[in-house]
């Protein structure tokens, strides 16, 4: 695209940022328009500042993926730390600071940071690093690929900042409104637009399994998030909206949307992170290339009708519920298929477990995903649920899966890349590496069996009746009864959290260290052969 | 690049294409993992039969079971009614005070009767029972029409003023300013009076006449110290709690022209059982007598 | 073996993966969720619903924007305890005008499905202001700030609209009154029949302890004294009221 | 050197099933594994182990516990009905449910201990899976003979003797499995009245459901998947994997000592060759003993690798090989990849790697062995343990000096606070009484810190007490509404705080809740 039109399209954005922050009739989106004018204004100044001549085509795009790698580490740390603060909250309530820093708008930013930002930005800079990689050429788009990943650091901001600043459309895992439901909107299809682009320009004739799961990842997230997000704004210069949908079909479409940015957000788009990097850096090929396709295209299909299973038992018809929970159940091979061709491509490799800290924090990633991925449907049982829905329980599962097999593997691409497209060929302390999966994967540990057990003896509190028939407990005592592994469950992030501490600073060492080296063959694209 | 090789290792052939280094083999997939699949699949099939499960155009399947989870919870309501069909029994045939010297019995009655008090009360009497203006606090120790068990009893089956119960508790209090049976200044006189029983703001002076009026026209009802009757549902004059305000302006509009609050009679409508429930729920609430 | 050759066409036409793997996510949710749109027995009828009151939805707004959701479910399940300890299970039809619905995920707290008439609005104030001094055991954080927010109410006739727009029968009358209704929920000495006459059983009054303000908290407490309060359980047909013993 | 009679040695037909050369084709079945008998100290160990851990689980539910009259008398139960767990001497509430969280915990470092120091023992030896396919291969050795005798039954054509061997040995199996799922109910509620009600058919549909599910799982498990959970299904062999490391004792085969490879008939003549031994083949004489016996069906000399699950019969099969051959044992052993490394660098330096030429028992003092004693002293088994056993103890601690009284009081919310006609105001409450023993108390509750405050009961209001003396039955909770009365707070003040004391005169326990009084 010519720099001019890049250019007025800046402008474009600033004026109409300018006008709305003009006539904003609320704080929060003054202070958004604000940030929009902000961005606008920088990237003009970058677009005039740069020199265009210096971009060599003939290499790989990294320039996004070095950025991601930091972007990951830091919303990493960001999200664990809120994490750990809205889980001191629940245990000493006089952590909470109102109104900004509230639990009902801090759970919604630790959330949001761990999901979209942390896992997100993993997502974006793999899939960028992984698709130029598997398809020989450089990202399609020039600058586009810029302004996704600018675009969605954007949108990151503004969507935390709203929940602090009482901004939220009270969607779980969709709480920013309106407006910031657009910009992700056109974020997101640029993302669609350079990934597939790339795709389709590709220099291999076939396209690599991992990119058919980012390729699922970003066209099933886009479907989501249009649908769930649809809303009337009150005013068009406020930030208030109203969904489109209520009551019980908007707890369908809502959970439709949640239960599937679980299943291709942190599934399928971590599952592609998983089909790179794991045969890369055991430097074995994937054990069964039969086996991707089946479970591919059967995860892909039967987990989009998993949502109801958050509704089991509430006003949601009850056929609803019942094709939630079967189609749940079903999923449980499909899942189980990734993880055992994960594994078993570990084998002749396996040795390297022992010696390569990063295969290790994969390997154990696909363990928490097949524990997880059993719990799930084990879960979504209604008499099961029945006992589990509303308490810890659910908590625990979620962070299994999240802290086990989100971080692991987001863990060990992060390590992986790092040596790849930052300078230095090593880290900067591989025993750091070690300190912080045992850091981790004890905080799992932790976290997991203290929830676990708290949200058994709630729901078993709460149903408790006595010989005469009447209830034992009141709420009040059930809440009581939480404390002591509420104060568990904050040890246990901070052990995990150390342990993102720790991995920040080993990455930033390694940057640092590698900032005078010259090391170019990496990013330069391979001769065709 | 596209060219089928062994494997060094698992010496399986892979599928002959390579991206980045990574090449694939084409191992089977387990078969236990396909027969787990299978039986997901059959389980799942079977349950959709059996529960209700799939949307139709003007419906849904409704299953072999006809299952409704809501149907479920009436069904164990019903089992737990049952279940209480003794104790029920036992209720109905005894009378409320033996009913409150049983503990059992009157835990069961009491927790019923809080459930049937936020039905079916709580709209007047506030959910805490603690009424409002015009409408008694129940948990207090005042009472109107008396606060012993058999006395709630009575007034919460027959209602207080309730014409289409034959039974009801009645009585009127003359409007003696609207009727002109007493002067303004009498009446002004007899609230500085009424004032000062419960220790209100009053002007001295005027004591000695509304003492005068009192003992000719109230003592007869609200008694001689101004302490109330219940039988005739006269309001304790001299103690803190009112029913109305006790600013002096509330005090002489109730002399003048007084409200009479209605209370509906509930034996038909709510039956002998839950009557008595409510009834040792109230008296319960820390102000029975 | 067919298949899996034939799945070479797949892997080197990115269009065509990208529209069948399009295809394969839409099937679910079109299933799940397209009949709840039109199957008549989706939602209960029974009578007593009513769009939320100017105030209340003024309420509802602070609710979702204190992210009361993430801790409070207002969804009781038709199970023995849950009705005993909450109250009749919520219906379908409770939340008809929710735009979005609150029914939540997770107990932290309390199910709010009927919170409404439960405690007085004093205790409301004292356990949003400070909630240990009224339950020692409580975690909940404390929203003292809402008694010094004014209510910003001068947006709320285009709310309503935003609301007619999706379908909330807000009719003209409504409309109209908006801005006088929102004020004289929260006022004692307004004349509220009318205003009843609109939104049946509304509850009316100053909530917060001072009248002369109309604060935030006078919002969320008209709110939260009307959650699960409108249904009459006499009309509702299939599954009969259950009596709560 | 004892000259060897090599026709003891017995040469296995055996292939390594999951050998990574032997994959098998499209949607393969499983490929049938026959693991030999194994003899010596490790199949002796887990002889024993399984003893141990089967009887655990068989008899606990048969111990006794004398708790008096108010409590079951079952020394391990998990009544869940009473939403009570009795351990011996311990008896936990829902509310102290933290315990368990704390065992898990445990459990889980103690889990990642024992794999950083000794590896995958914990799948080797105690996992149930491997105790019960261990135990289910008793039962399939016990009727269709070992390894050879099996092989051979499987392929010869179905006849009348082979029909009743199959059914016998799976009707056997599933009697096994159905004891396994049988046993597990008995931890649930009472076992010898469970036990007669399952007999005449009056148990419950949960507790023959229960007895089905594990049943079969048993069976499929055991009997017919084996090896393949621990392949594919299970996650803790991933993470345990994960926790090794260099310097963790695993199973290794010194293949700096086995290779090359050679068959025995040509070490016999180099032996007589020589007194001196001068070989130019290593140890292994590619017996595949250790094969034979691998129940995960693998050649542990093909190296690390993660069906291994370190049961060390490929050990015990080896080192009677090395016996009869008079050579030392270990060349299968228990090493740390580190002393692997160490001897294979040792011994490459030393002799001419070309031809091996060397006395291996000049270098064999500079061989690293690391032993379990040693293993023990490293600091990070140090660290678990003390992490481990901090955790336990004070448990321990907290289990010990835990009260058996706990009180918890409800102030009314609606209304906080009741203004009577004397003008003194009335504050309602609910005091529950946590009576954690099984026996019957008299608790003494007192308003204290509250000069005002006097109690009253229900339906008692003119009876003011200072002290109010409460039955609890054993084991329950008592929950009894009481208000509590006091005049005005003159210095206008909307609420104070007090505490509601109870104390056991008997045992002088005493327990306390600090809650409020609401002036209005």
């Amino acid at each position: 695209m010519h720099k001019a039109i890049k250019l007025s399209i800046a402008a474009c954005v600033g004026f109409l940022a300018l006008f709305m922050a003009a006539n904003a009739q609320d704080f929060v989106y003054e202070f958004h328009s604000y940030l929009f004018l902000i961005s606008a204004v920088a990237i003009t100044f970058w677009l005039i500042a740069r020199k265009e001549d210096n971009i060599n085509l003939n290499s790989y795009m990294d320039a996004p993926v070095r950025i991601g790698v930091i972007a990951t580490v830091f919303w990493g740390v960001i999200g664990f730390a809120v994490g750990v603060f809205a889980s001191s909250q629940l245990a000493w309530p006089d952590f909470n600071i109102a109104p900004w820093f509230n639990f009902g708008r801090v759970r919604p930013l630790h959330t949001s940071i761990v999901i979209f930002a942390f896992g997100g930005n993993a997502l974006l800079c793999t899939s960028f690093y992984v698709v130029q990689r598997t398809c020989r050429v450089r990202l399609f788009g020039g600058d586009l690929a810029s302004f996704v990943f600018w675009g969605y650091q954007l949108f990151i901001v503004l969507a935390g900042t709203g929940y602090l600043l009482g901004n939220s459309a009270s969607k779980e895992y969709a709480e920013p409104e309106w407006y910031i439901d657009i910009w992700l909107t056109i974020v997101w299809v640029a993302y669609l637009v350079v990934f597939l682009g790339t795709i389709l320009k590709r220099k291999e004739p076939h396209i690599y399994v991992a990119n058919w799961f980012y390729l699922a990842f970003i066209i099933t997230i886009a479907v989501l998030h249009v649908i769930n997000a649809l809303a009337i704004p009150v005013s068009l210069t406020g930030s208030k909206s109203y969904s489109l949908f209520s009551g019980v079909q908007d707890a369908m479409i809502q959970w439709w949307y949640g239960h599937n940015a679980v299943g291709f957000f942190l599934t399928a788009g971590f599952l592609g992170m998983m089909y790179y990097f794991i045969p890369k850096q055991a430097m074995r090929p994937v054990y069964s290339y039969r086996l991707s396709i089946v479970h591919f295209w059967s995860l892909t299909f039967l987990y989009i009708w998993a949502g109801p299973h958050h509704l089991h038992y509430t006003a949601l018809p009850d056929w609803a519920q019942t094709l939630g929970m079967v189609f749940s159940i079903m999923l449980w091979m499909p899942s189980w298929g990734g993880m055992i061709n994960g594994l078993m491509t570990m084998s002749g490799a396996w040795d390297k477990i022992r010696t390569d800290p990063i295969i290790r924090m994969m390997v154990t990633a696909l363990a928490f995903y097949g524990m997880s991925t059993f719990e799930g449907p084990m879960l979504a049982i209604k008499s099961v649920n029945a006992l589990s829905h509303y308490t810890e329980w659910t908590i625990g599962h979620v962070h299994s899966g999240a802290l086990g097999w989100v971080g692991m593997i987001s863990f060990g691409a992060i390590y992986f890349l790092t040596t790849k497209v930052f300078k230095s060929d090593n880290l900067y302390s591989v025993k750091m590496v070690n300190w912080h999966f045992w850091l981790a994967t004890l905080g799992i540990a932790a976290y997991a069996s203290v929830m676990w057990v708290s949200g058994i003896m709630q729901g078993l509190m709460w149903r408790e009746y006595d010989s005469e028939g009447f209830l034992v407990y009141s709420f009040a005592e059930t809440v009581d009864a939480m404390h002591p592994f509420y104060v568990a469950r904050t040890i246990a992030g901070i052990l995990y959290l150390s342990g993102g501490l720790v991995m920040a600073y080993n990455i930033g060492m390694t940057i640092l260290a590698g900032k005078d080296n010259k090391k170019t063959s990496l990013t330069v694209l391979p001769s065709s052969a | 690049m596209s060219k089928k090789e062994s494997d060094l290792v698992q010496k399986v052939e892979t599928t002959g294409y390579e991206w980045d280094g990574i090449k694939e083999l084409n191992n089977p997939l387990p078969r236990w993992w396909l027969y787990v699949f299978y039986s997901t699949i059959i389980f799942a099939v079977c349950y959709a039969i059996y529960y209700p499960s799939i949307p139709l155009i003007k419906g849904y399947t409704e299953g072999f079971s006809g299952y409704s989870s809501r149907e479920e919870l009436e069904h164990e309501m019903a089992e737990v009614q049952s279940s209480h069909a003794t104790i029920l029994e036992l209720i109905k045939t005894m009378d409320v005070s033996d009913i409150q010297s049983d503990p059992k019995l009157a835990r069961f009655a009491t927790a019923g009767g809080a459930s049937n008090f936020k039905v079916y009360c709580s709209q007047c009497h506030g959910s805490g029972a603690q009424g409002g203006v015009g409408y008694p606090n129940l948990s207090d120790d005042d009472w109107l029409w008396g606060g012993s068990i058999k006395q709630i009893e009575t007034t919460i089956r027959h209602g207080i003023r309730y014409e289409a119960d034959e039974d009801t508790r009645f009585s009127e209090m003359p409007a003696f300013g609207r009727d002109q049976i007493l002067s303004k200044e009498q009446i002004i006189a007899v609230a500085n009076y009424v004032s000062s029983l419960s220790g209100l703001e009053h002007e001295d002076s005027l004591i000695d006449l509304g003492a005068m009026v009192f003992a000719e026209n109230c003592s007869g009802c609200h008694g001689d110290d101004g302490q109330g009757i219940n039988e005739v549902g006269a309001p304790n004059l001299a103690d803190t709690l009112w029913l109305y305000d006790n600013s002096k302006k509330a005090i002489i509009s109730q002399i003048i022209n007084p409200q009479h609050g209605v209370m509906p009679a509930w034996d038909d409508r709510l039956g002998d059982i839950i009557v008595k429930e409510l009834a040792l729920y109230v008296h319960g609430l820390g102000g029975g007598e | 073996m067919s298949i899996l050759d034939k799945h070479h066409r797949l892997e080197t036409n990115a269009t065509l993966l990208l529209i069948l793997s399009f295809l394969v996510i839409s099937i679910g949710g079109i299933v799940e969720i397209v009949p709840l749109f039109y199957l008549q027995n989706t939602i209960e009828r029974v009578e007593g619903m009513r769009p939320y009151s100017p105030l209340e939805l003024k309420g509802r707004a602070i609710y979702q924007r204190e992210g009361c959701y993430v801790c409070h479910s207002q969804m009781i399940r038709p199970f023995r305890d849950e009705v005993e300890r909450y109250g009749h299970y919520s219906l379908a039809a409770e939340s008809m005008y929710d735009h979005p619905f609150q029914w939540g995920s997770k107990r932290t707290g309390p199910d709010l499905a009927r919170i409404g008439g439960r405690y007085s609005n004093k205790w409301h104030v004292q356990h949003l202001t400070d909630p240990r001094s009224v339950v020692p055991e409580s975690i909940m954080p404390s929203y003292k700030f809402l008694a010094k927010n004014k209510l910003y109410i001068s947006d709320i006739t285009s709310h309503l609209k935003a609301n007619q727009l999706l379908g909330v029968p807000y009719n003209q009358e409504m409309m109209e009154k908006a801005f006088a209704d929102v004020q004289s929920q929260a006022d004692p000495n307004a004349d509220t029949t009318e205003l009843l006459e609109r939104y049946p059983r509304a509850k009316t009054g100053d909530f917060d302890g001072n009248p002369t303000r109309l604060t935030e908290m006078d919002a969320l407490i008209a709110y939260l004294q009307m959650l699960g309060t409108l249904v009459d359980f006499s009309t509702l047909e299939q599954g009969q009221n259950i009596s709560l013993e | 050197m004892n000259n060897i009679s090599t026709s003891d040695i017995e040469q296995f037909d055996v292939e390594a099933v999951n050998r990574y050369d032997k994959q098998q084709p499209l949607y393969a079945p499983r490929k049938k594994i026959y693991p030999k008998l194994a003899d010596g100290v490790f199949r002796r160990f887990k002889w024993m182990v399984m003893l141990i851990t089967l009887s655990i689980y068989y008899v606990t539910p048969w111990l006794r516990w004398d708790r008096g009259e108010f409590a079951p008398n079952q020394a391990v139960l998990v009544d869940l009905y009473h939403r009570r767990f009795y351990f011996f001497w311990i008896e936990i509430w829902p509310q102290e449910f933290y315990y368990i969280a704390s065992l898990l915990i445990m459990a889980a470092i103690g889990l990642f201990m024992v794999t950083s120091s000794i590896g995958r023992a914990w799948c080797g030896y105690t996992c149930p899976q491997t105790v019960w396919v261990d135990l289910f291969l008793v039962i399939e050795r016990f009727i269709e003979g070992d390894r050879n005798k099996r092989m051979r039954l499987d392929k010869s054509p179905i006849n009348p003797t082979k029909l009743a061997k199959k059914i016998s040995k799976h009707i056997i199996w599933l009697l096994i499995a159905a004891a396994t799922g049988g046993a597990w109910i008995f931890y649930f509620a009472d076992a010898p009245t469970l036990l007669l009600k399952v007999l005449n058919g009056s148990a419950s549909t949960v507790a023959y459901g229960t007895i089905a599910v594990l049943t079969f799982t048993t069976y499929s498990l055991g009997g017919l998947m084996r090896e393949q959970v621990c392949t594919y299904m299970c996650p803790w062999p991933r993470i345990q994997a994960a926790m090794l490391d260099e310097n963790s004792l695993t199973v290794t085969y010194n293949a700096w000592r086995g290779e090359p490879r050679s068959h025995h008939s040509k070490i016999q003549n180099l032996i007589a060759g020589s007194e001196n031994i001068s070989v130019s083949s290593g140890d292994c004489i590619d017996c595949k003993a250790c094969v034979a016996v691998c129940p995960m069906g693998i050649d542990i000399r093909d190296g690390q690798q993660l069906e291994c699950i370190t049961c060390a019969l490929c050990i015990d099969a080896c080192d009677k090989v090395m016996e009869k051959l008079g050579k030392p044992k270990g060349l299968i052993s228990y090493s740390t990849l580190a002393d692997y490394k160490h001897n294979t660098e040792l011994f490459f330096a030393t002799v001419n790697s070309e031809l091996v030429q060397v006395n291996r028992e000049i270098i064999k003092p500079k061989f690293k062995h690391t032993t379990i004693s040693r293993i023990l002293q490293q600091p990070r088994t140090i660290i678990y343990f003390a992490i481990w056993a901090l955790i336990g103890l004070s448990m321990m601690i907290m289990l010990t000096t835990r009260s058996h009284l706990k009180i918890n009081v409800l102030h009314d919310r609606n209304p906080l606070y009741v203004r009577l006609s004397d003008g003194s105001i009335r504050n309602g409450y609910i005091v529950k009484i946590l009576n954690m023993i099984p026996k019957r108390r008299t608790f003494t509750l007192t308003v204290e810190d509250f000069i005002d405050g006097e109690m009253i009961m229900p339906q008692k209001k003119n009876d003011r007490f200072r002290k109010i003396l409460l039955n609890v039955k054993p084991d329950s909770l008592l929950a009894q509404r009481l208000f509590v009365i006091s005049s005005p707070n003159k210095k206008k003040a909307v609420q104070r705080t007090f505490r509601f004391q109870i104390h056991d005169n008997a045992s002088s326990e005493s327990a306390e809740y600090t809650t409020i009084f609401s002036y209005g």
